[in-house]
This record gives structure tokens, C-alpha cells and sequence, in this order.
């Protein structure tokens, strides 16, 4: 069979698909990905974008496939939806590491961590700081996604527990700074006084939220937590305006995939899951987070 | 063999497309290995096919000076209407089928007649029914994908000997399409509401009737797509289809159809649906960063599609 | 057979059309005579079927008819001509003769062989051998309305409405389509022909129904009116004089034309024009008349040749150019580089000129507004005030506004390419006078005109084109309009 | 007070926008506390200032009957580069805002030189500069949010007096554009190419300059945009403006400005731009869940231009 030219004897190669490198969070997985590549010798890692379309992921799983590389990093872009694109590399016999997200059909090895938990584990804090008591305001990711469905599942998990917790108002603003901002100002308008904390789906939207609630100077009253501790959230965390975000181990995720793959790829055993926890991010426990 | 005047003339207006389209693959067959393998290609026809049956159905509204907005919407919508109705043991085969071409079929037809008896822009009732539909879909399916598809259903996105199953569909809807156009009374009419409405009326052809046949099909074709991705996804997803307007018109206009009407060809739009699929595939194949990605594949269809229009001109 | 009874048609509440009750009969030319604006073309739309009657009814064979489509006009065999152009750019002659009635095979398919030649018939009977797989949009404004014609045709309709058929047609295809018309008539075919070319309508009509201001003013015999009574009719006063005469002298050399080139419409051409003299280009459709003057005023630059104006050499890549070097022109086609629909008589009418009514960069209104006011009362131009959009405009009134666009710009050199195209004898009366006034102020005219009595009587000399050569220099006292079309005959 | 005939004519013409946008007003007003209040109107009005000022902007390109779909790449590539030369200490004030500015008006300018000079399709040019930019604004960035802007231009999305600055933004540049369009030579002849391109240049008009003055124009403004949305969100956001061309456009085009050209006013645009934004903000109000939002917005925006055009056919 033929094999790429750029391919020496004894290299190996490494396909990885990401599932979008315009958010912020994936961006930093992936860099991670391609970073820790480099530093394997005789490795060779070739990575594309699927831009959150399902189709697209699927045809680059298959141009991997075609390619006949070694093992496969696949960083899914839904739960239901990206199976067949798992199911068809199995059927290639070719070793997959899911990275970030899971599927129906498992890969060989999963690194990563579960939306369900990090949603949870924000509306937890939530609940403690208002003492499960108080109006609550959740902003969604684009909806039907599976990391909005599952961070909200999380959220209701902890609703579902504190009775005096009470969800006001809900509403996507697709994991967008800008709509999260005019839609935390329309809130401020209806539903003045009768909030007591903001729940958004990622730190982007909770930034909105925050600076649309410091612009009304009412985020003295207001809890805001987001999810995935960009740069910007934890310096606001640090400088006391957000209140937490939840920490998702990118460079560990990332570092997990690539060693994950290696060991498949030279057909060595190796762990079919390996799990890296959620963590809040507050201000007491900031300093391990900022390197 | 029959003789097709309309296809060769379209064929040979478009050289410019033809050449870029070699010039790159040849570029690709020599700089990789992967590109001319057989499952390469077969990859890249199987990518293109669902972008390739919306941008045939766009094709027919774009002639009649139209424009349809909705398409990656209603691609979703068709999606969650036939994965309803595809749970395993409930309906026979064809009823998941029937319904995802009817839902598209009719928005395609509500966007018809809006556009036809209610005289509003083709642009403002497409884009209304970009968003009506993107949350009828996910209203339906409760915004969660629906999945347990039927496997009678899901194996629509395999392979029928050599060739994979959305590959002939796009093949027939493009071959039927094209006859259509080229040879049938009705086909040439959509020519010529397109090309000038008011002479077309005054020349007895009925330019309501035209129009809803064009935007109809355009739906019903969208429906195509919709149970197509869904089968090769086994879900139906509320919120998937975003954008692909964007490339289906796209391959549509770089084919050489006219935004304002009148002008264009299913060859042509074939050609633009490979140009963008061999650019994408061949991009991933040399492993250039998605970033860089998106600028050279702007600058190469803008790129060609100045080559194309020099040529033609001269 | 067909029977107009008090047709009734407003537009934003002005009435166009009054109580109009007119009969045609079975093989009868029936003329409709009158004014720009006078409401003939919107009188045969309702009979065609694309504008509804807001009063009256329409009666067909005996039977009051509704028509909500042209299409249903059609089917019942009402067909028309229509004023403004419609082609169809980008599909062929045929498709566009043949549109609606393309001729199918056994599974449907448009028989293409069949198309080419049912159309390639249509068009013979009216002197012309177009080639039909040519797109309509390369040709001339003249071979686009014989096409036109050639589709009201092939319709074989028992009633035909033409509307100013012959606006753009020289002698040749005028002769030809009279020659159809002789041939429909004995086929018991009514035609109902609207024109502002007199001597044709005492040529073909049989009966003359007279509009003025949306009422029927007169219906009677052709034998019954003369060209005088009739004139008076429409115009509503006697007209003294159509042709004034030619009483200037021409000045100093203006400008110098030598072997312009531009393959493969036209080549070689050389010649000069002088200050106040009027110069007659005259030829045959597709003679290149067009393409030589779109050159002098920069529209489609030559690729060879030299234009002088002063003896300054001009480079002229578009028509901005020309109109800053002081050429000004009146373009022949009036729809697809004439007006512009959607804007207002009064922003139309500027817009070449447009800097002359300006405060800096903005736009002085009040002037504008004056000048619209003052080129309303000298053209009389019928329209329901500045504002409204150029496209309501009876057809004539949109030329009106064209030809005093040109003259805004107050050239030195004024190129007027059919400038008389739809125009009413009492009007036409009136452009001519003012080109008398023009060139006694100065003004060098280049005239290309279709109409031989025209060219003859109001300029100094003609030339005469043919297949994009010159072949003659005339002079117009002493020559004829036989020996015109000798020259212009191709050989 | 000077005398604006055009203003009113606009105004008049666009009789049923109007009066859908009262009525919905006073729906609001009626079923909910929070709409009329003064708070909650500066909302309304900042909220829609960015969208306002790229359909100014594109109500240029629209008129001269082309399009620009590269408005919300466009608009995050001037946030990126104005946030880069904003860090605070480096440059002064007007560095940054002069930087962001200049990237959307140089991509404006090559947009319109490539539709003009290259004789292709606008659709296409500003789709190939959609990703292009998209691209660049990436890799400018590295794909991260550019933070640490400077206080004095985060302070460009605050207030002056009782008015959020990029409302006065908005205003001033709605009021300027009004009166080039209605009142300048140049804006004329904007008018006169989207008419009848043809005929424009027959009467003198240099349609290259009109064409490149629009394009230019709506870059410009849409690096505008870019920039006030950076000071609003605090950051230059590489992903930012996702389909706001598409907003910008509906707004225009709701408005009452042909999408084929020659047609339309800024009034027009700013009552289209106002019944969206009032839409997305009631329908917050109203806590309407946010799949009946897409729907509801896609019916009221199809139903108010189906209104206006019926009033203004009769
Ligand atoms: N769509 C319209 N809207 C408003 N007014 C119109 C419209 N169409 C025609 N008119 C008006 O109706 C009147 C009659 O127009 P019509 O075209 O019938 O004249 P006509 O007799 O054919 O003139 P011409 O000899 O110039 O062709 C004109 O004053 C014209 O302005
Ligand atoms: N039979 C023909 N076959 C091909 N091209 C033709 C034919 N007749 C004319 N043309 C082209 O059509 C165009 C008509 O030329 P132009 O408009 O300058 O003619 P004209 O003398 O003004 O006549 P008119 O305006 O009355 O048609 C030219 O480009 C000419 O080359
Ligand atoms: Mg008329
Ligand atoms: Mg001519």
C-alpha cells in the first residue's frame, strides 16, 4: 500500500481533528496537542479544523482514514451526532483517542472530562455563595450542542437539590461576549432586584454578563460563574469581579491524548479512560492555576 | 449518444473554472500521496454530495433572480422532522424518507409563495424562514438531537457497490436537474423569469407558477440534503446545517450562475460544488493550519472566479 | 370582435384612460393616433391583458372578458408588440421569438432544430436573416424590435397589437413588415397600430381612432381624415409647420474625426464637423451609425483612429470624458442606457449636468427644481410632477426627458441618436426647431436618425454609412431619399 | 430648522415599518413594566448602535445594487488590530482607534476594487473576504481574545452626559451618510448607478469612483463598528460578528432599499435597525423561551415588510 511521501520509514503519524480553533477553550486544548507532538521524536502530527460541523468532522476522519495514518485524535464535535464518524474508524481498524468529548460509540482510549461535572460543579458554587436561596439566570451555549446540554443538565441536577433555588430566566446567547452582554442588559431591565446570581456556559458569556452587570453597578449583588477558566476569566477572578470559573485541564487533556495515541499506535496497552477532574477557580485557590 | 448543445456550450464558457479545478489537483496529486488514491477521491465525492444536491436546488432560484437563505436551516429542520419518524420498528422505511422531502418541500413552498403572493424580497423571506425553521427544529426535537435512528435508514449514507450512496444522489438530482433545465419547456422558462421577468409575463408564461416550481424544488431538494446528513449522521440535529447556504450559493455563483437571474447551469454549479470540495479536501491533505486555511481558500475562489469571468470575457 | 366598452384605467388617482369605447373588426388596420401621453399604450395593455381596467369591461367575440395575465390575452389570441423593448439577454433570438410556444418532441424536450426554424421563418417575413442562435443581447436596438415583432407574429394571433413597431426601424424592415401586415390583414387578422410616423398610418390604416388626454376624440375612416385634420385632431390646434428651415451657415471646424476603427462594426472613418452645422449620419439597421457616435462621445472607445475637437486631440475612455471635453449625446437606447427607472423625472433629468446645480458638493435643490420646471414647459413633458419616477412616463415623455438631459449639459458638440424615437409630430415639430436654435447658436449636431425626411430637411450635409464604411457625402438639397438608400444598400 | 424633502418623502414611504414598529412599542409598554422606562430605552438604543452603523454602512454597497457579505469577519479584524495597538502605555488613544478604522477601510477599498477593476461578482469578492479576513483576524490574534485593552477606549462604550457614546456614534454617523445621500453630488450618483449602471455611465457618471466611494465607505463604517464593539466587550474577539452581516442587511433591506440597487434611504435603514433591535429586546422581556424567539422574529420581520409594501403599492 502506498504511503505519504513526506513520511519517513519508522515515523509515525498522527491525525488529529479538532473541533473548533475559534473558540477559545479548543484552541488551547489543540495547541496543546500539536505543542506536545513536537516534542516526541519521530512523531508527526497533522491537525484540521471542523469548525463545530459534524459533516465536515466526518469527511476529515475520512481523509485521515484514506491517508492511513497511525492512530486518530478525534476532539468530537457532539455526543450523538459524531458516532458514525467513531464507528468508521473502527471499522478502519485504526487506534482513536477521543479527546474533551465523548461519543455513543466508545474510542479506544478517552481523555477528558464531562460537561455534566463542570455545570454541576458551577451551580454548586452558585448555591453555596447564595446559601441555597435566590433568584438564578442561566445563558446557554448554542442550543443543542452537546456541551450546552450537558452543562445545563449539571445546573438543573443542583436545582433539583435546593429547593429555594429558583431559575428565573433562561436564554442562549451562543456562547457570544456581545449577546451575552445585550441580553444580561434586557434581564437587568426585567427582572431588576430579582436575581441574585448569573450561570453562563462559558467564561466568554460570563464576561458579558459581568461588564453588562458592573455597567448597571450591580455586580456587588450579583454571583457570576462561567466555565473554562480562559485568560481573561481568571485575571477577573483575580482582581475580584468574577466570582469563579471552572478549570478544565487543557495542556493535561492535551498531553493525555498524545501519549494516549502513541501507545495505541505502537500497539501497546493503554488505559481505555483517563479522566482529568473539573476544578472551581476562585480567588483562594487562583494561584495554582496562573503559571 | 444523445447530444447535449446546452451542456457543451456550458461546459466550454466555464473553462476557467475547468483549468483551476485541474491546475489544483494536479497540484495535489503531485505534492501528496493521498490525494489520487481511490478512496481519496471516493471521500471527496462523498463530502461534496450533500453541499452538491442544495447547491442544484439553489441553482434553480438563483436563475429566476431569487435567492434562498433558509437552506441550511431547513437542512436541519428535514433532519429532526425524519429522525422523528425513524425510530426503529415504528414506520416502514420510507415514511422517515417521505416526511424529511415534504418538510422541505414545503418550506420551499411557503418561501414560494410569499415571495410570489405576497410580494415581499426573496432575501427577507428566506432569511424569516432561516430562523422560523432553525427553531421549528429545535422546538421539535426539544433541542436535544434526536437519535435511535432505524439502520435501514442510516445505511442510506453507505455505499452501493463502489459508489457511495449520497454520491448517486447527488449524480441523479444533478443529471435530472440539468436535463430539466437545458431541455424542458418549463426548465427554459425559469431562464427566462430570470432574465427578464416583465417580458417573460408579457410573453403569456406564468411567472407565479415558475417561481413556486423553483423555490419548491429548491426545498424539496433541501429536504434531499436534510435526510442525507442525517442518515450519515444518525441524528437528527437541531442546530447543524449552519452557513451551508453560504456554500451552496457560493458553489452556485463560481459555477458562473448570476446572482441577478437569468444566466447559469447545473455544469457550471457541478464544477463550483469540486472546487470547493477539492480545495477543503486538499487543504486538510497538506495539513495547513485551519487559520491559514480560510485565507487561501477565499483568495483561491476569488481567484478563480476572476480567471473564469477573464477568460469568458475574452 | 374585439370591443372596448368605456374603459376606465387611473394611476394613483389620475385618470390616464376615460371612458374609452372603441370596436376592431375582423381584417382591419385600425391606427390609434395621439399625443405623448395620451394613454394609447395603456389603452392596448388593458386589451393585452396586463393592466386590469378599473372601469368598463372588455368584450371579446360577443362575450365580456376579464383578463388577469397576458397569458389569458394570449390564449383567447390577443397578442402584442410592446412600446419598451424585453428581451430576454442571455437566451438566444429563438428562444426569445419563440418563448412560450417552443415546439416539444415526443418526450418533452424542446425540439431545438424546429425552434431555430419556426423562428428563422417568423423572421424571413420580415426581411431579415438574423442569425437565431445569436443571444439577444448583441444586438441592436432595431434588430431587437423586428425580433419583437417577429414574436407578436409567430403567435398567429386573431388580434395583434402593435405599439410603435417601426420606432427604430429604418425603411428596409418598415417596407417588410407593412408587406406582413398586407398578408394578415386578408387573413381576416385586426391589427392595432399606434405610431407617430404620419405618412405610415395613411399608408396601412383602414380606420383612425384619435386619443387625447385619455379620451377618444375621433374614430373614422382613414379617407375621412387628412394629414392635417388628423394633426389638428390629436394636437388639439393646427401646426403651421413641421420642417423650419435650414438658415445657418457653418462656422469653423468643431471637430475632426480621421479613421476611426473599431472592428468588426466599423472602419476608416473620417470626417469633420463644424461649429452650427448639423451633420446627418444616415444607413441602414447594423450600418454601425451607433458605434461611430459612441466613440465620439467616449460610450465604446475605437481601437484605432484619432478624435479631434479644436484640433486638440481628445482620448476618450468613457463618456465622462466626452461630456468634459464638451460632447454631449442622446443615446438611441432608451431603456437600457437612457433613463434610470426608479429615479425621478426631476433627478433624470439632471444628472449629466448635475454639477451645474450645485453649491460645492451638495446639490441646490431650488435650482434643480427651477430647471426641471423650465425643461417640463419647453419639451412638454407630461408627467404628474418632478418627482415622479421616470418609469411611469408614457414612453415619448421618457424620451423628452432624455433629450433635455443631453442639452443640460450644454454641449458644444451634440450627438442625438434617434433622438425623435416615439416622439409626437408636435413635439417632433418642437425638437426640430430647437435644433434649428442650437446650431444658429453654435452648437455643432451629429444626427442619426432612421427618418429620411428628417436627415433631408434639417441638416447641411449627410453622410452615409454603409457596413461600417463611409460611401457617401450628400447634400441634402440636392439629393432624394432614393439616392440615400442606393448608398446605403450593402453591395 | 433646515428642510429635508427627501427625509419626509422617506419617512412617508415607509409608513407600514412605522407603524408595526408603534405597535409593537406599545404591546411592550402595555404587557410589560420595564420596556418604557428611560433605562431600559438607552439599552434598546446602545444595543442596536453596532448593527445601526454596519447597515449604514452596507445601505452604501446595497444601493449601488452590490453586496457585502464580509461585514462580521470584517468587524472582528478591526477589533483584533485596534486591541493589539491598544494595550495600555504603548500608543495613545487615537493609535488604536485610527488602526481599526483603516483595517475595515482598506478591506472595504479592496472589496470595491476587485468588484470594479476585476469585474467580479460582489457576492463573491466579499465572501472570499469573509473568510480572508475571518482568517487573518486569527492568526493576528492566535486564535485568543486580544485583553488588556487601555481604560480611555474601553471607555468609547460609556456614556457622554445621559447617551452611551456609540449611540452618538450611530447618530452622527446615520445623520452624516443622510445627508450625503439625499443631498450630495456624489450621493446622486450612488443612486443613479444602482438604477441603471448603464445608463449612469452614459450620462457621465464615473461608475468606478461611486463604486469604490460605497465599498470604502461601508468599510469603513464597519471597522468603525469593530472598534465600538472591542470597547464594548473589552477585548478583540477573533470570533466575534458572526453573521452580522446578516442582521445589517435584513435591517436594510427591511427598510425599504432594494436589494437589486437605486432604491432606499437611511431613514429607511434606521427604522429597520430599530424594529429589529426593539424585537430582540422585547422578546427577552418578555422571558420568551429562546426557540419561540427564532420563530416569532422570523414571522414579525417577513409580516412587517409584507405590510409595508402593500401600504406603499397602494
Ligand atoms: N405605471 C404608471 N403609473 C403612473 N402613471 C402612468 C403609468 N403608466 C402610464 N402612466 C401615465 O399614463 C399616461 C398615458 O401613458 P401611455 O403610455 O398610455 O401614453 P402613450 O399614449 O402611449 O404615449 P407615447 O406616445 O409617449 O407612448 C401618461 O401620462 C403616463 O405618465
Ligand atoms: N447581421 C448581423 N450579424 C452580426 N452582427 C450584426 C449584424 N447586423 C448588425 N450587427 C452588429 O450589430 C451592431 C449594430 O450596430 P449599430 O447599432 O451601430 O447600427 P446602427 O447603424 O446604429 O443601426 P441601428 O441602430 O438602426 O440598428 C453592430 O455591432 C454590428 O456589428
Ligand atoms: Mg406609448
Ligand atoms: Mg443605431
Amino acid at each position: 500500500c502506498k504511503k505519504p511521501a513526506e513520511r519517513k520509514e519508522g515515523e509515525i503519524l498522527l491525525g488529529f481533528s479538532s473541533r473548533d480553533l475559534s473558540a477559545e477553550y479548543t484552541a488551547k486544548l489543540s495547541e496543546a496537542i500539536v505543542e506536545y507532538a513536537k516534542t516526541k521524536p519521530g512523531v508527526k502530527l497533522v491537525m484540521v479544523d471542523a469548525q463545530s460541523d459534524v459533516q465536515k468532522q466526518f469527511s476529515q476522519v475520512e481523509n485521515f482514514v484514506a491517508q492511513k495514518v497511525d492512530a486518530i485524535i478525534l476532539n468530537p464535535c457532539e455526543l450523538e451526532a459524531s458516532t458514525p464518524a467513531v464507528d468508521y474508524v473502527k471499522a478502519a481498524k485504526i487506534p482513536l483517542v477521543l479527546v474533551n468529548q465523548v461519543t455513543k460509540s466508545a474510542g479506544d482510549s478517552y481523555i477528558g472530562s464531562n460537561d455534566f461535572e463542570a455545570g454541576r460543579i458551577a451551580m454548586e458554587a452558585i448555591a453555596k455563595k447564595l446559601n441555597g436561596q435566590g433568584g438564578v439566570l442561566m445563558i446557554h451555549g448554542i442550543m443543542g450542542t452537546s456541551a450546552q446540554l450537558q452543562r445545563e443538565a449539571g445546573a438543573r441536577e443542583v436545582f433539583a437539590k435546593y429547593p429555594g433555588l429558583k431559575l428565573i430566566d433562561q436564554q442562549t446567547a451562543s456562547w457570544d461576549r456581545a449577546k451575552a452582554m445585550a441580553l444580561t442588559e434586557n434581564w437587568i431591565q426585567a427582572h431588576k432586584g430579582k436575581f441574585q446570581a448569573i450561570f453562563a456556559h462559558n467564561d466568554e458569556m460570563a464576561m458579558g454578563a459581568l461588564l453588562a452587570l458592573e455597567r448597571a453597578s450591580i455586580k456587588k449583588d450579583v454571583t457570576v460563574i462561567g466555565i473554562d477558566a480562559i485568560a481573561q476569566a481568571l485575571t477577573a477572578v483575580k482582581e475580584g469581579r468574577l466570582d469563579a470559573t471552572v478549570f478544565q485541564d487543557a495542556v493535561g487533556q492535551g498531553r493525555g491524548s498524545v501519549d494516549a495515541a502513541l501507545l495505541l499506535a505502537r500497539k501497546q496497552p493503554c488505559p481505555k479512560e483517563n479522566l482529568i477532574p473539573f476544578q472551581l477557580v476562585t480567588r483562594e485557590n487562583l494561584a495554582t492555576f496562573l503559571k | 449518444m444523445i447530444h447535449f448543445p446546452a451542456f457543451d456550450r456550458n461546459l466550454r464558457h466555464r473553462v476557467g473554472i475547468v483549468v483551476v479545478l485541474v491546475v489544483i489537483a494536479a497540484l495535489l496529486a503531485l505534492t501528496t500521496d493521498s490525494f489520487a488514491t481511490a478512496a481519496n477521491l471516493t471521500n471527496v465525492a462523498r463530502q461534496v454530495s450533500i453541499n452538491g444536491i442544495l447547491a442544484v436546488g439553489v441553482t434553480f432560484v438563483l436563475l429566476t433572480g431569487g435567492v434562498d437563505l433558509s437552506l441550511g436551516s431547513v437542512v436541519a429542520l428535514s433532519g429532526v422532522t425524519c429522525a422523528l419518524f425513524a425510530h426503529p420498528g415504528e414506520y416502514p422505511l420510507f415514511v422517515p424518507i417521505c416526511v424529511g422531502l415534504l418538510t422541505g418541500g414545503l418550506c420551499g413552498l411557503l418561501n414560494g409563495v410569499l415571495v410570489t403572493r405576497g410580494g415581499i424580497a426573496p432575501f427577507i423571506v428566506t432569511l424569516g424562514m432561516m430562523t422560523v425553521a432553525r427553531g421549528l427544529a429545535l422546538i421539535l426535537s426539544g433541542g436535544k438531537p434526536v437519535a435511535n435512528m432505524m439502520p435501514a435508514l442510516t445505511d442510506l449514507a453507505g455505499d452501493l457497490g463502489p459508489l457511495p450512496i449520497p454520491v448517486l444522489c447527488f449524480a441523479t438530482v444533478a443529471l435530472l436537474s440539468g436535463i430539466f433545465l437545458g431541455r424542458f419547456r418549463l426548465g427554459r422558462h425559469l431562464y427566462a423569469v430570470g432574465g427578464n421577468e416583465q417580458a417573460a409575463r408579457a410573453a403569456g408564461v406564468s411567472v407565479t407558477r415558475v417561481k413556486l416550481l423553483a423555490y419548491g424544488t429548491c426545498g424539496l431538494l433541501t429536504g434531499l440534503a436534510g435526510v442525507v446528513l442525517a442518515a450519515r449522521i444518525t441524528t437528527g440535529q437541531p442546530n447543524a446545517g449552519q452557513a451551508y447556504e453560504l456554500d451552496a450559493i457560493a458553489a452556485v455563483v463560481i459555477g458562473g450562475t448570476s446572482l441577478s437571474g437569468g444566466v447559469g447551469s447545473v455544469i457550471g454549479t457541478i464544477l463550483g460544488v469540486l472546487l470547493i470540495g477539492i480545495i477543503n479536501n486538499g487543504l486538510d491533505l497538506q495539513g495547513v493550519s485551519s487559520y491559514y486555511q480560510a485565507v487561501i481558500k477565499g483568495v483561491i475562489i476569488v481567484g478563480a472566479v476572476w480567471l473564469d469571468r477573464r477568460q469568458s470575457r475574452s | 370582435m374585439l370591443r372596448a366598452c368605456q374603459l376606465t384605467k387611473t394611476f394613483g388617482g389620475l385618470s390616464v384612460l376615460l371612458d374609452v369605447s372603441l370596436d376592431f373588426r375582423p381584417g382591419e388596420v385600425h391606427a390609434l393616433m395621439g399625443e405623448n401621453g395620451a394613454g394609447k399604450s395603456t389603452l392596448m395593455k388593458l386589451l393585452a391583458g396586463l393592466y386590469r381596467p378599473d372601469g368598463g369591461e372588455i368584450q371579446w367575440r360577443g362575450r365580456s372578458v376579464r383578463f388577469a395575465t397576458p397569458h389569458d390575452a394570449l390564449t383567447q389570441g390577443i397578442a402584442m408588440v410592446h412600446q419598451e423593448l424585453m428581451p430576454i439577454p442571455d437566451l438566444t433570438v429563438a428562444e426569445n421569438l419563440m418563448l412560450g410556444m417552443e415546439p416539444v418532441n415526443a418526450w418533452g424536450w424542446v425540439d431545438h432544430a424546429e425552434l431555430h426554424r419556426q423562428a428563422t421563418t417568423w423572421l424571413r417575413q420580415l426581411g431579415t436573416d438574423l442569425e437565431t442562435s445569436r443571444p439577444m443581447r448583441t444586438l441592436s436596438v432595431a434588430q431587437m424590435q423586428v425580433v419583437e415583432i417577429a414574436k407578436a407574429l409567430a403567435r398567429q394571433a386573431d388580434v395583434i397589437l402593435m405599439d410603435e413597431p417601426t420606432a427604430a426601424l429604418s425603411d428596409h424592415e418598415v417596407s417588410a413588415l407593412f408587406k406582413a401586415i398586407a398578408t394578415l390583414r386578408q387573413r381576416g387578422v385586426t391589427v392595432v397600430y399606434t405610431t407617430h410616423k404620419m405618412d405610415e398610418v395613411f399608408r396601412l390604416a383602414d380606420r383612425i381612432s384619435v386619443l387625447r388626454d385619455g379620451h377618444l376624440v375621433a374614430t373614422k375612416p382613414a379617407g375621412e381624415f387628412t394629414p392635417a385634420s388628423l394633426i389638428t385632431q390629436m394636437v388639439g390646434r393646427e401646426l403651421a409647420q413641421v420642417f423650419p428651415p435650414v438658415t445657418t451657415t457653418p462656422g469653423e471646424v468643431i471637430l475632426t474625426v480621421t479613421q476611426l476603427t473599431r472592428e468588426p462594426a466599423y472602419r476608416d472613418i473620417s470626417f469633420t464637423l463644424r461649429r452650427g452645422e448639423v451633420l446627418g449620419l444616415a444607413g441602414l439597421m447594423g450600418a454601425g451609425r451607433t458605434e461611430v457616435v459612441s466613440a465620439i462621445y467616449g460610450l465604446q472607445p475605437a481601437d484605432a483612429g484619432a478624435i479631434r475637437l479644436l484640433g486638440k486631440p481628445l482620448v476618450l475612455t468613457s463618456p465622462a470624458d466626452g461630456l468634459t471635453a464638451g460632447i454631449g449625446m442622446l443615446t438611441e437606447d432608451r431603456k437600457g442606457s437612457g433613463i434610470i427607472p426608479a429615479m425621478s423625472v426631476q433627478h433624470n433629468l439632471t444628472l449629466a449636468a448635475l454639477r451645474h446645480y450645485c453649491r460645492g458638493a451638495v446639490v441646490d435643490a431650488s435650482a434643480e427644481k427651477a430647471v426641471t420646471r423650465q425643461a417640463a414647459a419647453d419639451f412638454a413633458i407630461k408627467s404628474s410632477g418632478p418627482a415622479q419616477a421616470i418609469q411611469q412616463l408614457s414612453g415619448g415623455n421618457q424620451q423628452k426627458v432624455l433629450l433635455a438631459r443631453a442639452l443640460l449639459a450644454a454641449p458644444e458638440v451634440l450627438i442625438l441618436d434617434e433622438p425623435t424615437r416615439g416622439i409626437d409630430i408636435g413635439a417632433k415639430a418642437e425638437i426640430y426647431a430647437l435644433i434649428g436654435r442650437l446650431s444658429a447658436q453654435g452648437t455643432a449636431v451629429l444626427l442619426v436618425s432612421s427618418e429620411l425626411p428628417e436627415i433631408l430637411a434639417l441638416t447641411h450635409r449627410i453622410l452615409v454609412l454603409r457596413q461600417g464604411e463611409l460611401s457617401a457625402e450628400l447634400n441634402p438639397r440636392q439629393t432624394n431619399q432614393e439616392e440615400i438608400l442606393r448608398h446605403a444598400m450593402p453591395r
